[in-house]
């Protein structure tokens, strides 16, 4: 029996476990320390319609048990993700979900419509949360009605099943999860980072050329929890969960939370074989701990008992 | 191939006023490739500190299976990573990026090797494999003051060597710069301060010049796009290169520095 | 030459560290340590008009270079505070500044008018931000509006200047800071601890009895440094900056943040000394840096050079 | 005074399926003013894990200035403790607390030590103390499985010693409350699990009980309200006493447990 299979919407994983957009660039790098196919999905780097260079560097700076970063959406753009770099991820056995950016609402829709397109990718991630590029991003993930808007629009166009990745920044995350939710949205992933600094001791200076940038890491997985604790009692669509996941511990821990599936971000650098050793772990973890089926312990924080209906494969 | 390895650490000791060698044995070391390369290093196991750090190979053994890296104990990480003593173990995850090119260099050429401070050790290996190679070397090496010079005898018995410290405390007063421009030879080959490299690939403009960039790191391996430097043919587009995959070492005139 | 003396509003610091509100209880503990006259100030415990006994246990959780904790401002009552707390620290020679609680306003402006009375209380710091109870604070914390008036009320009836402690559980501090600001405020103070929470991986449900806790500790310093430094462009009042200070280091980016003084909280748990060893640290601290004294460093973030006018004693 | 010192490791050692006993030397032993006290512990110096690990002083020696520890190997922190070698320092914050009272027991009096797993430590130096002072000791002690007995020869030496396992692989089948009921005493010291202090409260309310009690903690000095418990006689005011500074140990009837 596969403990770890999980259905969610356009996707069938293996297992619920995958790489955050972002920190695994397209996948060529990992792949030469693992096969790919072991993954559950791939969360691949936001695409723009445009190739962008991002920010000045230092564009990382340490923290805390965590980390900033402010690389500004760097990619290749649209044409080559979809000529390149997603032909390259198809000669893995593993679905892709492709993380969408823009500045304008348009940039949005006219990514969604192409890459949804691509026969590999299942799923989309709409990025409107991210607190690194100066128009667009942050604006879209902080008020309610522009994020519902902006979720109509890609859902109209898109070909597969549309995921709206939250911003923690903001004072009530439940509103806007219901808010991309009435959208439309067929999932959510939550959280992209918390904007945060770190100044030189020496220069007096931010580290980060770009001064602020979005803080990851363990550093930030309570305010993870809290929030999908919230917001998972308050819509129906499922969650992909996402902060500082280090160990299939943490992975559990998600699933208590109220997630179904759970992405992989900073972890990667410190160990680039997190994921394969994560997704190796947990069935020995569900078994300790009296699970047959990891579905079991979604939103066990919060329900009696019982699953919810969608993530039983 | 990049591995991912727990070495074992064969000595750690003080050079230089907090500079320290620190030498480890393991597998990684058959996939070094050219002098130049660096590891990235998790100096501790836990979440303190959080990520790796980028050093440079300074000199290595495919016999022993040993690299050795000099580095100075300046922040959090790099002053954990000055307390492990022998026989403790290390994660190290190497040999990462493409190091200097020994291949272009010919017999009978004069080599310059120009090295800033804590810039100074990989061209240790590469000044080892030129002269191995019969190439004739000088090295120009330049510290802040007395207390931080190291490796001189060294690179001494590869060839010619010219010490500088900035405030006259010990060797020549002044920059490697000023060393330079007394010297003839055909190539340079440099690592150290931005402003060093600046300097030189302006002054130098007709030569072959090589040089190692440092940029902050996340993955070491070119997945986050965090060490990124513009291409210098299109300053205001959307080329570029990473440090930790395509460099550290570039030719000059090749990235924006 | 003391390089370590503020003025702020009402206050008169010998040097600008003082234990932040509810890590320090109020003071008799550590004063088994160290003279407690060797602080720059004391900020006791939150004051309600009542006794109150906060929430069930367990109230703290750890989390990743944090902890969480659900105290619940369990309290003796303005009255005991009046009668015993303050005048066991009035013994010493140190300003107190009272972290001043309620679930309604009137609760708040009692408080203040009383306690702001008492000879050894120099500013008071309203605690609109406090996440661990169900009625009043993080409201108050949260809408601008509701901040506002409550920063004008309490103005009205308190006869020491007044700090609001900002949460950073909102989408735009800056505008926080700015209503409370309008309302008066002589000071800010900031910040209090994120949401957040942790699970059981055993039982799977919130270690914390109240479920969610407030995250401290070095883990939301990033968040911190943020906030005061954005703050600090916009407003003119001066800011006392705290989360996650462990070092005279800490101390100084926060200054260069734009804070004009620094609360430590969590680390006193960690190390009981924490507070008298900074304040040993800091002149050559600012020594090295190059600097004459400590008020140099604030704003140096974001300031070409130069000094705010009020924080140079 | 509580003190807080860094203190060396005497001995470390594996007693039972992950049940460490550590010893360590310290100034702040000459502190101890009872059994049943605890200290904190960071057991790393950085911020993984953050927060001190409060754990119970299972023996002490003036002479010698070292206390003994026994901790079970669970979480981040116990398990990096657990890594610690003799030679090595450990920042100790303690003594803390007000352990057992055995002032009130007169000679000739019979008392019962009931522990439970890891709360059967702090019995030890009070079951030292008590037999020192003539009176007679019985020692009921409930572990889960065989593997996870301490300590039962040292219990032995001072007094008649039972041992309970919840699966009947050691000793008696079943928990410390069975053996009591077949006992005679004249009073009750006893730490353990909540579930087993609960029931010995309510099935020996005649009798004189102390248990000494366990609570997540911040500061472990009484500055945070962490560890309150709520007084008995006030079930729904605001009265209240702190586990780490008022406690650990209590009369039965004082506390809610
Ligand atoms: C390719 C490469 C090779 C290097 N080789 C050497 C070497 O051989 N010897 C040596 O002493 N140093 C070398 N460095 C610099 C070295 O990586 C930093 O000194 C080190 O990371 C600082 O860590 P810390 O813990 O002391 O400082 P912290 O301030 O604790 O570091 C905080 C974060 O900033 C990063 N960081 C800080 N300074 C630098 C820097 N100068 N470059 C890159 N990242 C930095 C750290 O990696 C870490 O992520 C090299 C850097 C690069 C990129
Ligand atoms: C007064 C007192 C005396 C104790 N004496 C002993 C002893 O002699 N031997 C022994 O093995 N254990 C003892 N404990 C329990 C011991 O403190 C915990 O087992 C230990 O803190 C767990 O830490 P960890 O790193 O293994 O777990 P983690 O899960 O990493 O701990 C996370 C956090 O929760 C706290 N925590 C977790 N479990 C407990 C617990 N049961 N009680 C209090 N805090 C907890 C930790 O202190 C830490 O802050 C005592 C507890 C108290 C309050
Ligand atoms: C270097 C870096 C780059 C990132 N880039 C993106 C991105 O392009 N799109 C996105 O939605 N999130 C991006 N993120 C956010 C992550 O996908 C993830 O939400 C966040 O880092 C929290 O997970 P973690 O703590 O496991 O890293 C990035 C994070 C990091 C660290
Ligand atoms: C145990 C605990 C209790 C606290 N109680 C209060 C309180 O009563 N009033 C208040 O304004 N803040 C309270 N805080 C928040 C702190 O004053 C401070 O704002 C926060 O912890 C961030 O600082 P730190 O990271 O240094 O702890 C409390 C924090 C902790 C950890
Ligand atoms: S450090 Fe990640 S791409 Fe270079
Ligand atoms: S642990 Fe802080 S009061 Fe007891």
């Amino acid at each position: 029996m596969n403990r770890l299979s999980i259905e969610l919407p356009g996707l069938n994983l293996k297992n619920p476990i995958m790489p955050a957009s972002g920190c695994f660039g397209f996948g060529r790098e990992y792949s030469q320390f693992y096969d790919l196919s072991v993954l559950g999905a791939i969360m691949i780097k936001a695409t723009t319609v445009e190739p962008r260079f991002g920010n000045a560097t230092p564009r990382v700076a340490e923290t805390s048990a965590g980390m900033l970063n402010a690389i500004g959406l760097q990619n290749p753009g649209l044409k080559k993700v979809l000529s390149e770099e997603l032909p390259f991820l198809s000669q893995y056995d593993v679905p892709i979900i492709a993380n969408v950016a823009g500045s304008l609402e348009e940039d949005y829709v006219e990514v969604a419509r192409e890459i949804s397109k691509a026969p590999n990718v299942h799923a989309l991630e709409l990025n409107i949360s991210c607190p690194n590029v100066k128009t667009g991003g942050i604006a879209f993930g902080t008020i309610p009605e522009i994020a519902k808007q902006l979720t109509r629009k890609v859902k109209e166009v898109s070909e597969v099943p549309v995921y709206v990745k939250l911003s923690p920044n903001v004072t009530n995350i439940v509103e806007m999860a219901k808010a991309v939710e009435a959208g439309g949205a067929d999932g959510l992933t939550m959280i992209n980072t918390l904007i945060g600094m770190r100044l030189d001791l020496k220069t007096g200076k931010p580290i980060l050329a770009n001064r602020t940038g979005g803080l990851s890491g363990p550093a930030i997985k309570p305010v993870a929890i809290r929030m999908i604790h919230e917001v998972s009692q308050a819509v129906e669509i499922p969650i992909i969960g996402m902060g500082g996941v280090e160990t299939a511990g943490d992975v559990i821990e998600y699933f208590y939370a109220g997630a179904s599936a759970v992405a992989v971000g900073t972890a990667n650098f410190v160990d680039p074989f997190v994921c394969p050793t994560i997704i190796e772990e947990l069935p020995e973890l569900l078994e300790k701990l009296g699970f047959e089926h990891i579905s079991e312990c979604t939103g066990r924080s919060w329900k009696e008992n019982g699953q919810l209906a969608y993530n039983r494969a | 191939m990049i591995q991912k390895e727990l070495c074992k650490i064969l000595s750690q000791k003080e050079i230089a006023s907090d500079i320290y060698e620190l030498t480890i044995n393991g597998e990684l070391v058959s996939q070094i490739t050219s002098p130049g390369q660096f590891v990235h290093i998790k100096v501790s196991n836990g979440l303190d500190p959080l990520l790796r750090r980028p050093i440079s190979i300074s000199s290595y053994d495919f016999e022993q299976k040993s690299l050795t890296m000099i580095y100075r104990k300046d922040g959090r990480g790099t002053s954990m990573l000055a307390e492990l003593r022998p026989g403790m173990f290390v994660d190290i995850l190497g040999p990462l990026g493409n190091g200097f090119s020994v291949d272009e260099i010919s017999i009978g050429d004069t080599v310059l090797l120009v090295g800033g401070g804590i810039g100074v050790p990989p061209l240790y290996e590469l000044s080892n494999q030129l002269v191995e190679k019969g190439v004739k070397v000088i090295h120009v090496l330049g510290f802040q003051t007395a207390s931080a010079v190291f490796y001189e005898e060294e690179f001494l018995k590869n060839g010619e060597t010219y010490v500088t410290t900035v405030d006259g405390s010990y060797g020549i007063k002044g920059f490697v710069t000023d060393v330079m421009k007394e010297l003839q030879f055909d190539c340079i080959y440099t690592c150290g301060p931005t402003l060093m490299l600046r300097a030189i690939e302006q002054n130098y403009s007709d030569k072959k010049v090589f040089l190692s960039l440092e940029e902050r790191m996340g993955c070491g391996i070119g997945a986050c796009f965090a060490c990124v430097c513009k291409k210098k043919d299109d300053p205001t587009g959307v080329s570029y290169k990473k440090v930790c995959s395509d460099g550290p070492v570039f030719r000059a005139g090749e990235v924006l520095i």
